[in-house]
C-alpha cells in the first residue's frame, strides 16, 4: 500500500474516501481516491514537481485545475496505450494508473537538459532563424536533428493504438456547453420549455465552479440546488446530459464537434466498447456557458512549482480536499482572488499574506485579515524564490517603492478572468474588449449561438443564473418550443472589482507562455524586431501555440505587446481562434474507419465462390476482384495468368465483370439523350443490338467508354468502366437534369442488380448451349456479333446475353439477377467441365485486352483525346455532343500529339515495363526528346513475349520504327519497336466467327 | 454544412457533391469555340453570394441550384435543377 | 445434359451468422435480414406525375408517396426514393416487374432492383443509438415517425431507410435497403456499431 | 545586421536590446518601377529576385494585412519537385535548387530540411503512374527512386502493413524533398529584400488599378493612397479573381478552402514527408515536434478560411489507415487557407491582356514549394517582359489553345485537382 496522503484533508470534498485507488507516478507508488484527478491526487501526496518546460527544462508544477493547464503534462498509461502530453489536471484517477513525467533526462528531479538554462541568454525568441546556417551542410547533419530531439514533449507510443473509436450524430433544439450555474439554468429553462436539449460538460462531475466555490441559490446551499437541478433534468425525457464531453468546434449549418471520453477513466475500455466517441451534434441553437479561465500575472519566477491559480487552489482544497500548500500567499488584482483566502482558512490552512495590487481593500477583507492574523500588502509580487521543491519566499514590491518578503510554500495568483470566447470566435469572429473586467468578451457568434455567464463576461452567480436561464428559454422559443420555463433560479452577485495588471517588472525570467517558455522579454524582442502584429508575435515567439492553445497566456502576451508598442490592448487585437478547443485524439476523428474498415468493400456476386477457389484478389476502387486463380504447381502469378489466357484462347473461360457500371436509360428520348453524351450515335441503334460508345468531358478529353445495348425502343442498357461507374452516373444525371432537361429520359443504376460474366474462347457456344435453353438460337446468324437480348436459361430463369468481346475471342457476356450469380458460376463450372472451362481473373483479362489493343484505364488518363486513342473517326459531325467544340482546339488536334501505339521489345526475351519513357534510338535522354511512355504491358502467351501499349508522339505514323525504352528508375533501357496496337487477330475474324 | 434538399429535407454536407458556378450556361451548338471556352474555363469566382450546382448523390440524386455565400458558407436558397422533378412539368 | 439448380444466394448469406453477438446479456439491438423480395423502381416520365399517381392507386390501392414516406398496403410497401420515383417492395411475385409494367406502361419507367439490394431490419431498445453511428439523419420519434422514409447514406454508402410499424413490444423498427455489393461491408460496420449493446442476429423470409 | 551565432552571442551580452527590425517599416512612395501586390512568400520572393538578380530595386510589396498572412503561413510546409508533366517538372526543380541555397542567399535560416518525400503506392496502376513520373524526373536530372515494399518497410516500419484496406506496395521517393519553416521564408525574403531597398508596406490594401488613356495600368489605388507603378505584378493566390476583377479580368480560377492540421508536439516519430496513395492524407513532423498534416480541399468555392468536419474526418481516417500508431496523438489546431484552384491544377505566370499588369496565380496546392521559383520566374517576367524558359508553359492562353498541364487528368473542374 502506498504511503499516507499527507496533504489530504480529513473531511470534505467530493472524493470518495471509501474507494481508495493506487497509482504510480514516475515509478513511485501513491494513493488517492475515486473522484480525484491525477493532479489532485499528486497534490494530496505532496508532489510538487510534475514536469519540465519545453525549452529551458525548468521545473514545473501544477498551475491550474482544468484543461487550460500548461505545465502538468504527463505520459499517461504505458505500452501501446501511452498518451503523451496528457494534462494531469483533467486525467481522472483510476486503480493502477501509471503516469510518467516527460521531457527530462535522466529523471525529473535531475534533468541534465536543464543545462539549457545556461544558454538562455542566446535561446531567445527566433534565435534559430539567425544561426545554424554555416557551414551549410551542418544544418541537416547536426543542428536540425539536435533541435528535433530537444523539441517535442512526450513520446507517442510508436505502436498501433489498440483501442477502438467511433463516431455518432446527435440532434437537438438547444445545445449547451458547460454545466456551471449558467449552463444548468439554461438547460432547466430549455428543458422545461419542451426543447430537446443536449448539455456537454468536459468534467466528469456536473456543476462547474459550484463544485469549488459553493454559494447560495434559491436560498439553499449550492450543492443542494445542484442535486435538485440535476434530478429535475434527469426526469425530462428529451434532456441529455453528456459528461466527459468537450464541445470543441462549431461548423457550418449549426453542426458542432464534441469529443466524449467514454472510457478514459478506466485502465482500458471494456470489451466491445470504445475509448472515445466523436459526436457531430446538429443543433438549432447553442448556448455557450463554458465559463472563464483565470489568468496569471507575469512576474519573475512565476513558473515555480507551488505558484498556482487562485481558483485552482480553491478547487483542490474544496472539491478534492487536497492542500497544495500549508502556508499560502495570495497575489491578486481583483476581488475574486480573496475567495481563495476564505477557502484556505476554512480548511485550516495558514495565510502568509495577501498581496493586493489594488489601491483599496474592502473593510470586510481587512477584518478577515486581522482575524486570520495575516498582513495585506498593497503592491505586487516581484519575484518568487524557490525551485524544484516549490516556493520558499516571495518578494513583494509595495506601492510606494518599499519591498517586503513573505515566507510561504504556495502562492495563489489571480489576475482576473478571461471569458472562454473560443467557441464564439471560431468563425473568424474577433471578441471585443470590455474595460470593467479588462478582458475580451464575445462580439457576436456564429449563427444560432449565444454566450452566457462567465463566458460572456458576467461573473456574478445571480447574473450567471439569470442570463443562462433567459438564454435557455429564448433558445427553446427560437427552436419552436413553447412550454413554460418556470422560475429563474436566484442568487446574489458577488462583488467584482479589478485593476488590470499583466506584468510585474523585475529581475529573472518572467513567463507568459509557460509551456513554450515564452518570456516577457521575448515579447519585447519580437516588438523590437518588427513582429508587432499579434499573428507575427505568435509565430515568432510561439506564444500560445503549445498544447494548452494559450488559454492562460494569450491575453497576457498581447497585453504586454500592447504596452511595449504603445498601443491599447483592443488596438493590438487577438489572434484568430482555431479549433479544437481541447486537443482531440486523431483516432477519434477516424472512428471506425481504420485498418480494413478504412473504406467500404464491394464484393462481386461470385466473390465467395472465387475465394473458395483460392483466387487472389486485387483492390479495384472499393471492389475486390479475382486477379488470378492459382493452381498447385504454378510457380508464380505469371504461370497462372498465362495458363488462364491460353485456356481462353484455346477453349473457353469466364470472368466476373459485374464491377462494370450498369445504367438503365429509359424513356422516349433515351436515344436522343445518348446522342448528346456519346461522341457517336445511339439513336439509330437497332433494338437487340449493342454498340461501343465513347464519351468526352466538356473540355474535349475522353471521359469514359463502354458498350451500350438497346433492349427496347425506349430502353437502353449502358455500361461504364469499373472506375467511372459513379462519376458517369453523376455526369449523366447532370446532363439529364441540368444540360438537357427537355428530354424525357429516366436513369437508374442497375450495377448491383446484375451478375455479369464474360464467357470467351472458341468453345463459348459449346458451353452456352449447355446452359441456355435449347430453344435459343446462338448461331452466328441467330445471334450475330454485337447482338443483345434476353434469353431463357435451362432451369427456368431469364438472363441477358450480349455478344461482345474484350478478349478478341468469340465471346458473350451473360448477366443474371445478382442472387443467381453464385449459382451461375457453379453451373458454368459444372457444365463447362467437359470443355475445360477456366475461370480467369483481371490479369488475364488485361493481357487479352492489350493483345487486342483495347484501351483501358492507363490510356483513358483524362488527358487523351478520342484521336489519341485511335478512335477519332467515331466523332459524329452531324450532331451536338458534350465535348465536341473544345475537342477541336489547336493543341488537341496538333499533329505531334502522343497517341496510342503498340510497343514490343526488339529482343523477344526482354521485359517491358509500364512507365518506361520512349526516346529516339541513339539519342541521349533529355527533356527535349522525351516522346512518350509505356502505358500498359503484359506478357503475351500468344506472342510469347512482353508487349505493351504506349502513348508516343506521332506514334501511329511511326509504326515499324525502332526506339529506345528508357527506364532509369529501374536501371533499365532497351530497344523497342512501335507497332500496330492490335497484336492479336487484327482482322477480328475470331470474335465475329 | 447542412443543405435543405427541396425533396429530402435538411441533410448533411457529406451527402452532396459540388460542381461549381451555376451561372455559365452551356452555349448553343453553333456558338463557336470562344463561347464554349468561356463557359468551360472562365469563372467570376465570386466572394459573396453565388449560385452553384450541387448533386445530392448520397440521397435522392437530384441536381440542385444553391445560393450560397462563399464568405460565410450561409445558404440562402435551394432549388431543384430544371430537370429534377420533371414529372410535374406541365402538371 | 446437366440439370441445373438456380439456388438464390443472399448478399449477406456469407456474413450473417444467426445468434447473439457482442456484449452478453439481453440484446439491445436486433438485426434481421429479410431475404428474397421483389423491388421495383418506378420513375415517372416527364410530365406524367398525375398519370403515375392514378396508376399506382389503381394497381396498388394507394397513392404513391410524393414526399419521403413509406406507405404500407396489405401486400406491398411503396417507398419514396427521390423526386418522381418510388420503390415497390413486395414478396411472392405479385408485384414483380412483369406484373407491374402494364399498369405503368404509358406513364413510368420501371427498373427491377430486386437483386440489387439487401434488406436489413433494425429494432430494439438501442436501435436508435446504433443508427446514430451510421446515419446523419435525426431519428427522434418526432422527426422520423412511423412511415417516414429517406434516401440517404450510411457510412458513405447509399441506402433507403424507412420506419415501419412499431414492433409488438412497441419498439421502433427501422428498415434499410442497401446495395447488394456493399451489403457485407455495411453489415460488418453495423455489427461493430451495435456490439456494445449486444445484438440478436437473424434472417427471415417474411417482412 | 548580419545574422550569425556570433551576432547572437554579442546581442545576448546586451540583453538583445540592439536588434533592428527584421525588415524596414516603409511608408509608400509616390511611384515605384514595380509594384508587387501581395506580401506573401511569392510576392516577397519576386521583390527580392527583382532586386538581387535583375537590379530593379525601386520596388514595393503591398500587403493588405501582415506579411505572410495568406497561404504562406497556412500550408503544410512541404517542398518537392516530383512532378511528371513538361512545364511543371523543370519549374519545380528550379524552385528546389533555390531552396537548397536559400539560407545562404538570404542570411536567414528558413530551416530547409531535405528529409525526403515519399508518395506511397497501393496498386500496380499507381506504381506504373509513379514510374512514369519518376522517369520524367530522372530525365530532367531530378533525383527519384522507386521503392518496393521491402524498402518501404525498412524505411517506415510503422506503416500499416498487416491489416490495411489498401496495403502499401511501395513508393516514389525524392530524397531532396522535405520541408521548410514557412513563416521564416516570408521573414527571410522580407529581411533580404528590405536590405536591398525594397519597400515592404503592410496594412496596405489595393482597392483599384490606375489606368491611362490606352488602358495601361500605371499604378494602384490603395488604402494608403495612390501609388504609381511602371509595372504591377499580382501575387495574391487565393484572392486572384478578386484583384483581377478590378482590372476587368475573369480568370480560369476558383477559390477553394484547404484545411491543414497540426498535432501536439511529440518527440521525433516520423522520419520524412509521406503521402498516402489510397486516401487524402499527407504528413510530416515539424522541427517543433507537431505532426503537420492535410488532405483534400473541402471541395466547394470558399473565401471563408475555415473548413468543415467531413474533411477533418477524411484526413484523420487516412492517417489512421496508414499510420495506426498516431491514434492517441492529439490534433491540436485546424485551419484553412484559400487556394487559387486553376482549371488544370497548374499555375499561371504570364502577362495579362491588360498592359502593365502581370499575373502570378493558380497555385492550387503547390504554392509553398514553388515560392523561390515563382519569385524568380515572375521577377524575370516583370524585368524582361518575357516568360522565363522554365515558366514558358504557364501561359494564360493555354486553356484557349488546349495546352493544359493536367497532372491529375480531371479536366476543367478545379475541385478535383
Amino acid at each position: 500500500m502506498a504511503g499516507v496522503q499527507a496533504n489530504r484533508l480529513a473531511n470534505g470534498g467530493l472524493i470518495d474516501r471509501s474507494d481508495p485507488l493506487n497509482f504510480r507516478f514516475d515509478g513511485k507508488s501513491f494513493a488517492g481516491f475515486q473522484g480525484d484527478t491525477l493532479a489532485s491526487a499528486l497534490i494530496a501526496n505532496g508532489v510538487k514537481l510534475v514536469g519540465r518546460s519545453f525549452k529551458y527544462h525548468r521545473p514545473r508544477g501544477i498551475l491550474s485545475a482544468g484543461s487550460e493547464e500548461p505545465n502538468a503534462l504527463v505520459e499517461l498509461r504505458s505500452g501501446a496505450r501511452r498518451e503523451p502530453n496528457t494534462k494531469a489536471t483533467t486525467a481522472e484517477l483510476y486503480e493502477g494508473l501509471e503516469a510518467a513525467s516527460q521531457n527530462r533526462w535522466p529523471s525529473l528531479r535531475h534533468d541534465l537538459m536543464a543545462v539549457n538554462q545556461l544558454f538562455a541568454p542566446i535561446f531567445v525568441a527566433g534565435f534559430y532563424y539567425k544561426t545554424f546556417m554555416w557551414p551549410a551542410k551542418f544544418w541537416e547533419a547536426i543542428y536540425e536533428p539536435t533541435i528535433r530531439r530537444a523539441a517535442g514533449l512526450g513520446r507517442a507510443a510508436g505502436i498501433p493504438d489498440p483501442d477502438h473509436y467511433d463516431k455518432a450524430w446527435a440532434h437537438c433544439d438547444v445545445l449547451i456547453a458547460g454545466s456551471g450555474p449558467a449552463g444548468l439554468a439554461a438547460a432547466l429553462a430549455a428543458g422545461r420549455s419542451g426543447a430537446r436539449v443536449i448539455l456537454c460538460e468536459e468534467d466528469f462531475a456536473l456543476g462547474g465552479r459550484l463544485l469549488s466555490d459553493g454559494g447560495t441559490i434559491d436560498s439553499m446551499p449550492a450543492a443542494e440546488w445542484l442535486s435538485r437541478a440535476l434530478a429535475e433534468l434527469a426526469a425530462l425525457p428529451d434532456v441529455r446530459i453528456m459528461t466527459r464531453t468537450t464541445l470543441f468546434g462549431v461548423y457550418d449549418g449549426g453542426t458542432y464537434g464534441a469529443i466524449e471520453r467514454v472510457n478514459d477513466h478506466l485502465p482500458s475500455p471494456p470489451e466491445h466498447q470504445v475509448r472515445q466517441r466523436l459526436w457531430r451534434i446538429v443543433a438549432k441553437r447553442c448556448v455557450v456557458a463554458a465559463g472563464a479561465i483565470e489568468r496569471p500575472i507575469v512576474f519573475a519566477g512565476n513558473d515555480t512549482p507551488g505558484v498556482m491559480m487562485a481558483s485552482a487552489m480553491r478547487t483542490y482544497v474544496a472539491r478534492y480536499a487536497a492542500t497544495p500548500a500549508k502556508r499560502v500567499a495570495l497575489f491578486t488584482n481583483n476581488e475574486d482572488g480573496w475567495r481563495t483566502v476564505e477557502t484556505a482558512l476554512g480548511a485550516g490552512l495558514q495565510i502568509a499574506a495577501v498581496v493586493d495590487a489594488r489601491p483599496d481593500v474592502s473593510a470586510a477583507h481587512r477584518s478577515l485579515a486581522s482575524k486570520g492574523g495575516f498582513p495585506v500588502l498593497n503592491g505586487s509580487v516581484a519575484a518568487v524564490d524557490g525551485g524544484r521543491d516549490g516556493v520558499r519566499k516571495i518578494s513583494v514590491s509595495l506601492t510606494g517603492g518599499a519591498r517586503a518578503e513573505v515566507e510561504a510554500d504556495g502562492l495563489a495568483v489571480s489576475g482576473g478572468w478571461n471569458p472562454a470566447v473560443a467557441l464564439t470566435s471560431y468563425h473568424r469572429g474577433r471578441p471585443k474588449w470590455q474595460d470593467d473586467i479588462a478582458a475580451f468578451v464575445p462580439d457576436g457568434a456564429p449563427p444560432g449561438m449565444v454566450a452566457v455567464g462567465a463566458a460572456n463576461g458576467v461573473f456574478g452567480l445571480g447574473a450567471c443564473l439569470s442570463q443562462g436561464f433567459a438564454a435557455g428559454a429564448q433558445a427553446a422559443r427560437d427552436a419552436g418550443r413553447s412550454g413554460k420555463a418556470g422560475l429563474t433560479p436566484v442568487a446574489e452577485d458577488e462583488a467584482f472589482s479589478l485593476n488590470p495588471l499583466w506584468h510585474v517588472a523585475g529581475k529573472g525570467k518572467a513567463f507568459v507562455d509557460q509551456q513554450h517558455d515564452v518570456t516577457a522579454s521575448d515579447i519585447e524582442l519580437a516588438q523590437r524586431e518588427g513582429f508587432e502584429s499579434v499573428e507575427h508575435l505568435k509565430r515568432y515567439t510561439t506564444l500560445g501555440m503549445a498544447t494548452d492553445q494559450g488559454k492562460t497566456s494569450n491575453v497576457a502576451g498581447l497585453a504586454i505587446m500592447a504596452a511595449v508598442s504603445g498601443k491599447s490592448i483592443p488596438e493590438t487585437g487577438t489572434t484568430i481562434y482555431r479549433p479544437p478547443y481541447v486537443p482531440v485524439a486523431i483516432g477519434a476523428f477516424a472512428g471506425h474507419h481504420r485498418d480494413e474498415n478504412f473504406h467500404a468493400t464491394r464484393l462481386t456476386p461470385s466473390h465467395h465462390w472465387a475465394a473458395e477457389q483460392g483466387a487472389i484478389f486485387v483492390d479495384t476502387g472499393l471492389w475486390k476482384r479475382a486477379q488470378w486463380y492459382p493452381r498447385a504447381g504454378e510457380k508464380d502469378w505469371l504461370d497462372s495468368v498465362t495458363r488462364e489466357v491460353k485456356a481462353v484462347r484455346g477453349g473457353v473461360g469466364f470472368c466476373d465483370v459485374s464491377t462494370l457500371g450498369k445504367i438503365d436509360v429509359h424513356g422516349p428520348d433515351a436515344g436522343a439523350f445518348l446522342d448528346r453524351v456519346y461522341i457517336n450515335t445511339f439513336s439509330n441503334l437497332a433494338v437487340g443490338k449493342a454498340r461501343y460508345g465513347l464519351m468526352l468531358r466538356e473540355d474535349g478529353m475522353v471521359y469514359d467508354d463502354g458498350t451500350t445495348s438497346r433492349l427496347a425502343e425506349d430502353h437502353y442498357f449502358l455500361t461504364t468502366t469499373t472506375a467511372k461507374a459513379g462519376p458517369v452516373m453523376q455526369h449523366l444525371e447532370f446532363c439529364r437534369q441540368v444540360l438537357f432537361p427537355e428530354f424525357d429520359v429516366q436513369l437508374t443504376s442497375v450495377s448491383d442488380q446484375w451478375a455479369q460474366f464474360s464467357i470467351a474462347g472458341p468453345k463459348t457456344r459449346d458451353l452456352l448451349r449447355e446452359i441456355v435453353d435449347p430453344g435459343e438460337d446462338l448461331s452466328n446468324e441467330g445471334f450475330p456479333f454485337m447482338g443483345a437480348r434476353e434469353v431463357a436459361l435451362r432451369g427456368g430463369i431469364k438472363a441477358r446475353l450480349f455478344r461482345i468481346s474484350f478478349s478478341g475471342e468469340m465471346a458473350f457476356e451473360i448477366s443474371v439477377p445478382a442472387r443467381y450469380g453464385d449459382a451461375l458460376v457453379r453451373n458454368l463450372m459444372q457444365a463447362g467441365a467437359p470443355f475445360g472451362v477456366t475461370p480467369y481473373g483481371t490479369e488475364a483479362l488485361g493481357v487479352m485486352r492489350i493483345e487486342k489493343g483495347h484501351v483501358a484505364g492507363p490510356e483513358l488518363s483524362g488527358t487523351t483525346t478520342a484521336a489519341d486513342l485511335g478512335l477519332g473517326k467515331m466523332m459524329s459531325t452531324k450532331k451536338d455532343f458534350v465535348g465536341r467544340i473544345m475537342a477541336g482546339r489547336e493543341a488537341l488536334v496538333a499533329p505531334n500529339r502522343q497517341v496510342v501505339v503498340g510497343i514490343k521489345p526488339t529482343d523477344k526475351a526482354s521485359r517491358l515495363r509500364s512507365g518506361a519513357h520512349i526516346i529516339p534510338k541513339g539519342e541521349i535522354p533529355g527533356p527535349g526528346n522525351d516522346q512518350g511512355y509505356v502505358t500498359s504491358v503484359c506478357f503475351s502467351p500468344t506472342l510469347d513475349q512482353w508487349i505493351g501499349l504506349g502513348l508516343v508522339e506521332r506514334g501511329r505514323e511511326r509504326i515499324g520504327e525502332i526506339v529506345h525504352a528508357h527506364d532509369p528508375l529501374r536501371g533499365e533501357g532497351y530497344d523497342v519497336e512501335l507497332c500496330n496496337p492490335v497484336f492479336y487477330d487484327p482482322e477480328g475474324g475470331r470474335q465475329r466467327g | 454544412m447542412r443543405i435543405v434538399c427541396p425533396f429530402c429535407g435538411e441533410r448533411e454536407l457529406g451527402e452532396f457533391t459540388y460542381l461549381g458556378d451555376a451561372k455559365p450556361q452551356r452555349p448553343a451548338a453553333d456558338a463557336g469555340e470562344d463561347a464554349v471556352y468561356d463557359y468551360v474555363y472562365l469563372r467570376d469566382n465570386i466572394a459573396g453570394v453565388m449560385s452553384e450546382h450541387w448533386y445530392h448523390g448520397g440521397g435522392c440524386r437530384s441536381w440542385l441550384k444553391i445560393t450560397r455565400n462563399t464568405l460565410t458558407h450561409e445558404i440562402s436558397a435551394v432549388e431543384p435543377a430544371a430537370g429534377a422533378g420533371a414529372a410535374k412539368v406541365g402538371a | 445434359m446437366v440439370e441445373f439448380s438456380w439456388v438464390v444466394r443472399s448478399p449477406l448469406e456469407h456474413a450473417l451468422v444467426a445468434g447473439p453477438y457482442g456484449a452478453s446479456g439481453e440484446a439491445g439491438v436486433s438485426l434481421t435480414e429479410i431475404r428474397n423480395f421483389d423491388l421495383i423502381q418506378v420513375m415517372a416520365r416527364r410530365g406524367k406525375a398525375t398519370e403515375v399517381a392514378t396508376a399506382a392507386k389503381a394497381r396498388l390501392g394507394v397513392a404513391a408517396p410524393e414526399t419521403p414516406k413509406a406507405v404500407q398496403t396489405s401486400d406491398a410497401a411503396l417507398i419514396w426514393s427521390g423526386p418522381d420515383q418510388f420503390l415497390v417492395l413486395s414478396k411472392g411475385g405479385k408485384h414483380a416487374i412483369n406484373q407491374l409494367s402494364q399498369a405503368f406502361a404509358s406513364s413510368a419507367s420501371l427498373s427491377d432492383q430486386s437483386h440489387a439490394r439487401a434488406l436489413i431490419s433494425i429494432s430494439g431498445a438501442k436501435a436508435r443509438a446504433v443508427l446514430a453511428k451510421l446515419s446523419s439523419i435525426d431519428l427522434h420519434p418526432d422527426a422520423f415517425p412511423v412511415g417516414a422514409a429517406a434516401a440517404t447514406s450510411m457510412d458513405h454508402t447509399s441506402v433507403t431507410l424507412w420506419r415501419g410499424d412499431d414492433g409488438l413490444n412497441g419498439q421502433a423498427v427501422f428498415n434499410v435497403l442497401v446495395f447488394a455489393t456493399f451489403a457485407e461491408s455495411l453489415w460488418h460496420t453495423m455489427l461493430d456499431s451495435a456490439a456494445e449493446y449486444g445484438v440478436a442476429i437473424s434472417h427471415s423470409e417474411e417482412f | 545586421m548580419k545574422y550569425s551565432i556570433f551576432s547572437l552571442a554579442r546581442a545576448a551580452l546586451s540583453g538583445h536590446k540592439n536588434w533592428q527590425r527584421t525588415w524596414r517599416d516603409a511608408t509608400p512612395k509616390d511611384r515605384y518601377d514595380v509594384v508587387v501586390i501581395g506580401g506573401g512568400g511569392h510576392g516577397l520572393a519576386t521583390a527580392w529576385f527583382l532586386a538581387s538578380e535583375y537590379g530593379i530595386r525601386n520596388v514595393a510589396v503591398l500587403e493588405k494585412g501582415w506579411i505572410g498572412s495568406g497561404n504562406a503561413g497556412r500550408n503544410t510546409t512541404i517542398i518537392r519537385s516530383n512532378y511528371g508533366l513538361p512545364g511543371n517538372t523543370g519549374f519545380y526543380e528550379l524552385s528546389m535548387k533555390l531552396w537548397e541555397r536559400m539560407e545562404q542567399d538570404l542570411n536567414y535560416n528558413t530551416m530547409v530540411s531535405q528529409r525526403g518525400v515519399i508518395n506511397l503506392y497501393h496498386s500496380d496502376a499507381q506504381r506504373d503512374a509513379y514510374a512514369r513520373r519518376g522517369n520524367t524526373m530522372r530525365i530532367n536530372g531530378i533525383d527519384a527512386e522507386l521503392l518496393d515494399l521491402a524498402a518501404v518497410k525498412k524505411m517506415m516500419p510503422f506503416l500499416n502493413f498487416d491489416n490495411a484496406r489498401f496495403p502499401v506496395q511501395g513508393g516514389l521517393l525524392q530524397r531532396r524533398g522535405g520541408t521548410a519553416r514557412h513563416d521564416a521564408v516570408v521573414w527571410g525574403y522580407a529581411h533580404a529584400a528590405s536590405a536591398l531597398g525594397v519597400d515592404i508596406i503592410q496594412n496596405c490594401e489595393v482597392t483599384g488599378f490606375v489606368r491611362d488613356a490606352n488602358g495601361k495600368v500605371t499604378g494602384v489605388e490603395t488604402s494608403r493612397g495612390r501609388i504609381g507603378a511602371g509595372k504591377v505584378g499580382m501575387a495574391v493566390a487565393g484572392s486572384s479573381s478578386r484583384v483581377a476583377s478590378m482590372a476587368g479580368l475573369r480568370l480560369p480560377i476558383e477559390s477553394h478552402v484547404l484545411q491543414a492540421f497540426v498535432s501536439e508536439a511529440i518527440k521525433p516519430l516520423l522520419p520524412n514527408v509521406m503521402t498516402f496513395g489510397a486516401g487524402h492524407f499527407y504528413v510530416s513532423q515539424s522541427d517543433k515536434g507537431g505532426l503537420v498534416f492535410g488532405g483534400d480541399i473541402d471541395g466547394y468555392n470558399s473565401y471563408a478560411q475555415r473548413g468543415n468536419m467531413p474533411v477533418m474526418e477524411d484526413v484523420c481516417e487516412g492517417g489512421m489507415a496508414l499510420i495506426p500508431m498516431i491514434g492517441r496523438v492529439r490534433l491540436l489546431r485546424q485551419w484553412g487557407g484559400i487556394m487559387d484552384m486553376s482549371m488544370d491544377g497548374t499555375p499561371i505566370i504570364d502577362k495579362t491582356p491588360v498592359d502593365g499588369l502581370y499575373l502570378n496565380a493558380g497555385w492550387c496546392y503547390g504554392g509553398f514549394k514553388a515560392t523561390p521559383g515563382s519569385g524568380f520566374v515572375f521577377a524575370h517576367l516583370l524585368a524582361r517582359d518575357e516568360s522565363h524558359e522554365e515558366a514558358a508553359r504557364f501561359r494564360l492562353d493555354r486553356f484557349r489553345r488546349g495546352a493544359m498541364i493536367d497532372e491529375k487528368g480531371v479536366g476543367a473542374q478545379p475541385n478535383l485537382h
